[in-house]
């Protein structure tokens, strides 16, 4: 019987159970695709319903997951196998190759500083650009410094390795290669989230044709103080501060037509989040919220869109748009729409238009499914044989699923649940049988 | 751990890190670390190119058994990433941990005056003095250990009460699951389906309560209430009441299950007034004794008294409740007529928004009503329901035969005497308040104390059970270690000096501070089991008895004069 | 009546509308102002009122253009229930104003009842190969009556027919024509008339059967969702059904025929039923631009979001209707493009009549408007 | 001269929030003034006013209480109370002659290391337009 877990995903929901378990004294392996843990908490700026800052409440899970004794985080990694039953489970992982020796990495970005190749930031969702060597984000865990060898000229062309000249510490190593790490577990925890549907293929919002038509992901990043435009609402086509941003919801959520009938399940309350800091942040910028039914049945959800709009001023109407274009001679864009509760159709100007996209289980998903040998349903999220009395328990015994990658969820319920599918998991290696 | 604060004078050892050329490249650092030298109490002063680095990490140690270091100042980036780093190698040289000071000199110094390298270096250099004035004060710290009881007590014998017992049983620990009703149940127990799951809600229970009884580690209080609790964390002492007859328990943990119940609606919608003016439940009672067949037609009104009628919430399952039935009534009867008067459906997530959709296909109608002007139900012989159709923009009416109305979940009686038993928070809606709404929403504050189900707030059956078991999950925390280690920085109020005025129990946000008679006057004492160390308490303290460790006054006033002494 | 209504509401899943409002913000209709809403069609007849819906003269504005339930994203099928409730509310007597005094209509009703003696055939000149049987048909349509309607706007008429078979004899095919072809039935099916419709789909059906084609080609997309998606609603129709477009670009494919130069950029319209409600996109765009020196610009909406050229089934044509061919026209300039290329000779009408109009903007007038054929043929060089 | 006085600034920080901020103002390298000092405690509610009244009427020019946003404290209410007391500190030290622009409490998140650099230089900036405090003799306003 192997006494250890390993979570599948370093989100909110995977941290959560990691240190769950931890915290009981069950050593955990966390595994994490990319450079850091953290997931999409750590791109949020404020969450609702009490706009905490979203950094500065998990910068210190981040931390006590990194101190932690019986935490072991395999960041940027991935998992290759799984074979055994429940309770012994023999996971192959790939460590893949930073470039960097970890030890020795003090975090301190001068390589950074002096790497000559700028590609599009993946954790600005692409609104601005990042080195091919880089840290993520300030508060990434681990802190050190990775190498995108698919852009790095030294890997591409053979050429340049200021990097290594620059790194007093030393820690620069062109020759590492990926590793492949074995492990035995008795349960694993698959958390591995969400991301945004590209609502590209929804044409009549000009997603991608008009740079001023942005996701709600993205404008989170926009409105972050660490994010590409220092927390500053500019918009992206010309940096001009919007007269007005109107927010679209259900884009690609609740739509049988793109193949996703489900509710998203957060959007509502992020974007009346969202309309608050625009209007924090400056109080001459209008914002206008189109919605279908405004999903806010959460704890202090319905309160939180009233105070949105007696105190923040945020104009909630019941339409949704049928078309947006831009007005190439001003710049503005026009949003086309029937108001449902006073049947009147109407052109709105906006400077902003922000969609909020459909969260889908992330890409990663499937590939995961059939690495554990479990079913997902149709929409993609890992399915339970029984989903009332054991929402956490996947087709396979001894695996668990938590986060939204098990159904649309929040915050405080990826976190509730990340507790749920620990208790599962401990179960497990204390073993206790069904 | 060495517990001890040494007793012979300060030796300090300081360490000045160069960080490769990120302090170095700044700061002159052989410069900061000669100056060190001459501060007093300090004994050995170096430089090192990383000191968190391995050679680094050992030059500390063999420093500490060379120069019989009993403190050391590392001056390098930042406490809240490297901290336990040093710490934990002064620990392996032989001190106590605590015996420890860090200076930020780069995060806080070199990257931010980059371009001033002189005043950046004077900077680092009072900087490295206040953390040895600091650092002369320091005293040995433990984080205190708690013996936790290895029982359960789990308040509300619902859904969730249940499932949070059995996940707590399972892993081998003591459980008391006390319901005031005669049955196991809860609201769930008066219901007849649980959707989206479309499973009895009888055998949801009958499955629960069977494995409930058939733990040898729960034990089933049934009519039963909670007397009386004192204590803390790992350590409560509990009094369970039935009838007239009380029992006594320790008890490690506590996880209140206590439910919510249904708002009846006297007064409004001409509830009351009319046997064919129904709630939800009332409507599936009726259904489960037959008493609804003939009927034709059917009108449903949500938000009953929520979201701005009465209460200020949204009670997020009467949608799916009201659907639920909706579909219950068509399948039975596909020529009934149903109709649901709504202002924002409710039906997040995959499940619930396929059920809406189905309840759609069935040719269920919605009709929409703004909530500034909320339908009317007029009993005039007939039943008339009046309001206006906002899809239309017109005044609408139906003349069902059954009007049935949706009500918020309301907190059951007793959660207010329960709040002010166990010192744990209701918000303004009566429902208990978690710890912290995003990171925390199954703690409370108080360690020790955990929450779930509609006593948390209204939510739906899925959920419910999912954070039964995630408090479960989180009662096991102190259940497991069998212990619980306390803040080492914790407060400490001084009973010679402390006058009993209760200020720092006021303020305290963990209520880890009690007011107790001692020889006959009041004191405060803290309990450092529950003290999170913020040091709010300090300030409150009239008489200076109250200190916090490692931040006390004396310290901190070293640190301000060492800058106020500062050359200009 | 109720059953019938419910049964609509559940064939064209009006049931699932969750009211967002998505259909009429889309809507070329509702753009212009005025009162046109999709949803509210969809609620009033839901929640009870249909009595309300037929009697609403709105509805016989609807292009049935099929904006709406593009933009649906609960799959209700508005112009199917657009088309059933005409049928009701047409039986209750009650209709749009028909355009040009109704005679499309008029016409089409007397090709069902035998009160008419065509002479369908008179454009085909000696140059152009036809056959009596064979294996692909072309469909001609209405354009030899459009010549004598609508000469005063200068529209290609018959040339679109004689391009079109000019172009299937250079791609190698001798098409069937028919002198006994009568009118698909497009404008009586979409105004309510399913008496009149069902003759004309059995005549086209049984003459068609005679020649022993396989496959028919129109050079009209409402005569092409017609004949490929209502036919089979009210005969046994089995016969592959293509837009010129298509059957062209399929030939061309691999294909090593030459095409002449053409200096300049064109945009193209999407006809509503070539476009959404059939879903063909690319073949004459992938025509188009094997042209050489051709540049396809595309006008801001396009594909499925593109804009109706303002009428359909010959009803209602009005203020609003131009209204929408104005904003079209200012798409297609903002495009610098000197020529539009249509695929269905009702844009080419509807957009020629509105060229002719004095109020249109400046430019409007010098844009030249052909149909796909009549480009693709012009540049096609013969093997 | 004003150009030459170079004020002694303390700023207590909170671990968890301001910090936080601060030291994300070192890894985003903005530059600010050297005058700060700063003193961590876990939580702005730990700062005692006597504390800083002492600070200011021993040759410190100036004083910044920075804690969480209210509603982020790391401890539920700690910065509550810092705000309720700060406001008492600063009517105190206007009776008693010492300009209260000298003391200046402020919320900086984790994110906000901008705001952390800006509030320095501004402060800095001001308290150099007040000229040396000195046992408010010179703090007096005019």
């Amino acid at each position: 019987m192997a006494d250890s877990v390993l979570v599948i995903g370093g989100g909110i929901a995977g941290i959560q159970a990691a240190l769950n378990l931890a915290d009981k004294g069950i050593h955990t392996y966390i595994v994490e695709k990319l450079p850091t843990i953290g997931g999409h908490m750590a791109l949020l700026d404020k969450t609702f319903p009490t706009n905490d800052c979203s950094i500065c409440i998990l910068a210190p899970k981040l931390a006590e997951c990194s101190n932690h004794d019986l935490i072991d985080i395999l960041a940027y990694s991935e998992v290759l196998s799984v074979e055994g039953k429940e309770g012994a489970f023999k996971v192959k992982i790939k460590r893949k190759a930073r470039y960097i020796d970890e030890e020795k990495c003090t975090g301190c970005e001068d390589c950074a500083r002096s790497c000559p190749i700028k590609v599009s930031n993946e954790y600005n969702l692409g609104l601005n650009m990042r080195k091919a060597i880089y840290i993520p984000f300030p508060q990434s865990v681990p802190r050190i410094a990775t190498i995108d060898a698919s852009v790095c000229m030294h890997f591409t062309k053979g050429k340049c390795g200021v990097c290594k000249i620059k790194c007093g510490a030393g820690a620069v190593d062109y020759d590492q290669e990926d590793e492949i790490v074995e492990l035995e577990v008795g349960s694993i925890i698959a958390a591995s989230g969400f991301e945004v549907f590209d609502p590209k293929e929804m044409t009549e919002y000009g997603y991608g044709v008009y740079k001023d038509v942005v996701t709600s992901m993205e404008f989170e990043r926009i409105l972050c103080a660490s994010g590409p435009t220092a927390g500053r609402i500019t918009r992206p086509s010309d940096g001009k501060t919007p007269d007005r941003i109107v927010f679209v919801q259900c884009v690609g959520s609740r739509d049988p037509k793109h193949g996703r009938p489900y509710c998203s399940s957060v959007c509502c309350m992020h974007a009346t989040k969202e309309a608050m800091l625009v209007r924090e942040h400056d109080e001459h910028v209008e914002t206008c919220i189109l919605y279908t039914d405004l999903r806010a049945a959460g704890k202090g959800f319905f309160e939180y869109a009233e105070r949105g709009k007696k105190d923040y001023g945020i104009k909630y109407i019941r339409a949704k748009p049928g078309r947006i274009v831009r007005d190439e001679s001003s710049g503005e864009l026009e949003v086309w729409y029937e108001d449902t509760a006073t049947l009147k159709v109407s052109r709105m100007k906006a400077g902003m238009v922000v969609l909020a996209t459909a969260l889908v289980p992330s890409r990663s998903t499937a590939k995961l499914a059939e690495t554990l040998g479990v079913e997902l349903d149709e929409y993609g999220f890992f399915r339970s044989p029984d989903p009332l009395l054991r929402p956490v328990d996947t087709t396979r015994p001894g695996v668990f699923a938590t986060g939204y990658c098990e159904s649309p969820k929040d915050i405080p319920e990826s976190v509730a649940q990340a507790g749920a599918a620990a208790l599962r998991a401990s179960r497990v290696v204390a073993g206790v049988t069904a | 751990m060495s517990e001890e604060t040494p007793k012979s004078p300060p030796r300090i050892g300081v360490f000045v890190c160069h960080c490769g050329k990120n302090i170095g490249g700044v700061v002159d650092v052989p410069s900061v670390a000669k100056f060190a030298e001459g501060l007093p109490n300090v004994v050995f002063s170096t430089d090192n190119l990383y000191t968190c680095a391995e050679d680094g990490l050992t030059c500390i140690k063999d420093a500490v058994v060379k120069h019989n270091l009993n403190r050391v100042v590392v001056a390098s980036c930042t406490p809240r990433t490297h901290a336990p780093l040093f710490m934990s190698a002064i620990e392996e040289a032989g001190l106590n941990q605590y015996l420890f000071e860090f200076v930020n000199i780069r995060d806080q110094c070199s990257w931010v005056h980059m371009k001033e390298p002189e005043k950046a270096t004077k900077k680092a250099m009072i900087l490295v003095e206040m953390g040895v004035r600091k650092a002369s004060l320091l005293e040995a710290l433990e984080e205190k250990e708690i013996a936790v009881e290895p029982s359960a007590l789990v308040i509300g014998g619902g859904v969730a009460g249940m499932v949070a017992a059995l996940g707590i049983a399972d892993h081998g620990f003591q459980v008391h699951i006390v319901e005031r009703e005669e049955r196991l149940g809860g609201l769930i127990g008066n219901i007849e389906k649980v959707y989206p799951v479309k499973r009895a809600a009888s055998s949801v229970i009958s499955d629960l309560e069977r494995a409930v009884r058939a733990s040898p580690m729960i034990e089933v209080h049934t009519s039963s209430t909670v007397k009386d609790a004192k204590g803390y964390v790992g350590n409560y002492d509990v009094e369970i009441q039935n009838g007239g007859a009380s029992t006594f328990h320790r008890i490690g943990a506590i996880i209140v299950a206590t439910g919510a119940t249904e708002f009846k609606p006297e007064g409004m919608y001409s509830y009351g007034e009319d046997g064919r003016i129904l709630t939800q439940l009332e409507l599936e009672r009726q259904m489960r004794e037959g008493k609804v067949d003939g009927v034709k037609s059917v009108a449903m009104i949500q938000c009953v008294a929520a979201r701005g009628e009465k209460f200020t919430y949204c009670s997020k399952m009467c949608c799916s409740v009201a659907i639920k039935n909706a579909i219950e009534l068509k399948t039975k009867q596909p020529a009934i007529d149903v109709s649901i008067l709504y202002n924002d459906i409710q039906m997040p997530g995959e499940a619930l928004e396929k059920v809406y959709t189905d309840a759609r296909e069935m040719g269920i109608k919605f009709l929409r009503f703004p909530l500034k002007a909320r339908p009317q139900v007029v009993a005039d012989g007939g039943l008339a329901v009046r309001f206006f159709n906002e899809s239309l923009g017109a005044d609408d009416e139906l003349r069902p035969d059954l009007v049935v109305l949706s009500a918020p979940l309301v907190p059951r009686e007793g959660a207010k005497e329960l709040s002010r038993m166990l010192k744990v928070p209701l918000g303004q809606d009566g429902f208990f308040f978690e710890a912290h709404v995003k990171l925390r929403p199954l703690d409370f504050a108080t360690d020790g104390v955990y929450l779930c189900g509609t006593a948390h707030g209204p939510k739906g059956l899925q959920e419910s059970i999912s954070q039964a078991m995630g408090a479960a999950s989180r009662a096991l925390i102190p259940l497991s270690n069998g212990k619980v280690r306390g803040e080492a920085a914790v407060a400490f109020a001084d009973e010679a000096t402390c006058i009993g005025c209760g200020n720092c129990v006021k303020v305290c946000p963990y209520v880890a501070i009690d007011r107790v008679e001692r020889n006959g006057r009041f004191v405060a004492v803290v309990n450092s089991a529950l003290c999170k160390a913020c040091g709010t308490c300090v300030p409150a303290c009239p008489s200076g008895a109250m200190t916090q460790k490692s931040f006390t006054d004396s310290q901190l006033l070293e640190m301000v004069d060492a800058v106020s002494q500062e050359e200009a | 009546m109720k059953s019938e209504i419910e049964s609509l509401l559940k064939e064209t899943r009006a049931f699932m509308c969750l009211d967002c409002g998505k259909c009429t913000g889309a809507c070329p209709l509702a753009r212009q102002g005025g009162t046109y809403s999709p949803r509210m069609h969809i609620a009033r007849m839901v929640y009870g009122y249909g009595s309300e819906v037929f009697a609403d003269m709105d509805m016989w504005s609807c292009l049935t253009c099929g904006l709406c339930e593009t933009n649906c994203p609960s799959n209700v099928k508005y112009t199917d229930f657009m088309s059933k409730v005409r049928v009701f509310s047409a039986g209750e007597r009650r209709g749009g104003f028909c355009a040009h005094a109704g005679i499309t209509h008029t016409l089409a009703r007397m090709m069902a009842n035998d009160g008419e003696n065509q002479s369908r055939l008179g454009w085909v000149n000696d140059e152009l190969k036809t056959a009596e049987s064979g294996d692909v048909l072309y469909f001609v349509g209405c354009l030899p009556y459009f010549d004598n309607i609508f000469d005063y706007i200068k529209i290609e008429g018959t040339g679109i027919a004689k391009n079109s078979v000019e172009l299937l004899n250079k791609l190698g095919v001798t098409p069937v024509v028919m002198k006994n072809e009568v009118c698909c039935g497009h404008d009586l099916l979409w105004s309510g008339d399913r008496d009149n419709f069902q003759k004309l789909v059995k005549k086209n059906v049984e003459a068609i059967a005679k020649t022993g084609a396989r496959t028919i080609v129109t050079s009209c997309a409402e005569c092409l969702r017609t004949l490929k998606v209502d036919y089979p609603q009210f005969a046994k129709f089995n016969f592959e059904v293509k837009h010129i477009s298509e059957f062209v670009a399929e030939k061309l494919d691999g294909s090593s025929m030459k095409m002449s130069q053409f200096d300049g950029s064109i945009t193209y319209q999407d006809p509503c039923r070539l476009g959404r409600h059939l879903k063909v996109y690319e073949p004459p765009r992938e025509v188009l631009k094997k042209i050489p020196g051709v540049k396809l610009v595309e006008m801001r909406s396009n594909k499925d979001n593109s804009i109706c050229c303002g009428t359909t089934h010959f009803l209602n044509c009005d203020r609003v209707s131009e209204g929408i061919r104005k904003e079209r026209f200012s798409e297609a300039l903002d495009t610098g493009a000197k020529t539009l290329v249509t695929a269905c000779p009702k844009c080419q009408i509807h957009l020629k009549c509105s060229q002719s109009n004095r109020m249109q903007d400046e430019g409007v007038e010098s844009l030249h408007i052909t149909d796909f054929a009549t480009m693709v043929n012009k540049h096609l060089v013969r093997n | 001269m004003a150009d030459q006085f170079e004020p002694k600034i303390l700023a207590f920080c909170c671990n968890w929030c301001s910090y936080a901020g601060a030291d994300l103002a070192g890894v985003s390298r903005m530059q600010y003034p050297p005058n700060v000092r700063v003193v961590r405690v876990m939580c702005s509610g730990r700062i005692r006013p006597e504390a800083v009244f002492k600070a200011l009427s021993n040759g410190i020019d100036g004083v910044l209480v920075l804690g969480c946003h209210i509603g982020d404290c790391h401890y539920l209410t700690g910065n509550h109370r810092t705000a309720k007391r700060m406001l008492v500190l600063e009517k105190l030290l206007d009776h008693l002659g010492v300009d209260p622009r000298r003391l200046k409490v402020d919320w900086i998140s984790a994110s906000e290391g901008e705001k952390f650099s800006r509030t320095i230089t501004t402060f800095t900036e001001q308290i150099k337009k007040l000229g040396p405090a000195n046992g408010g003799a010179h703090g007096r306003r005019g």
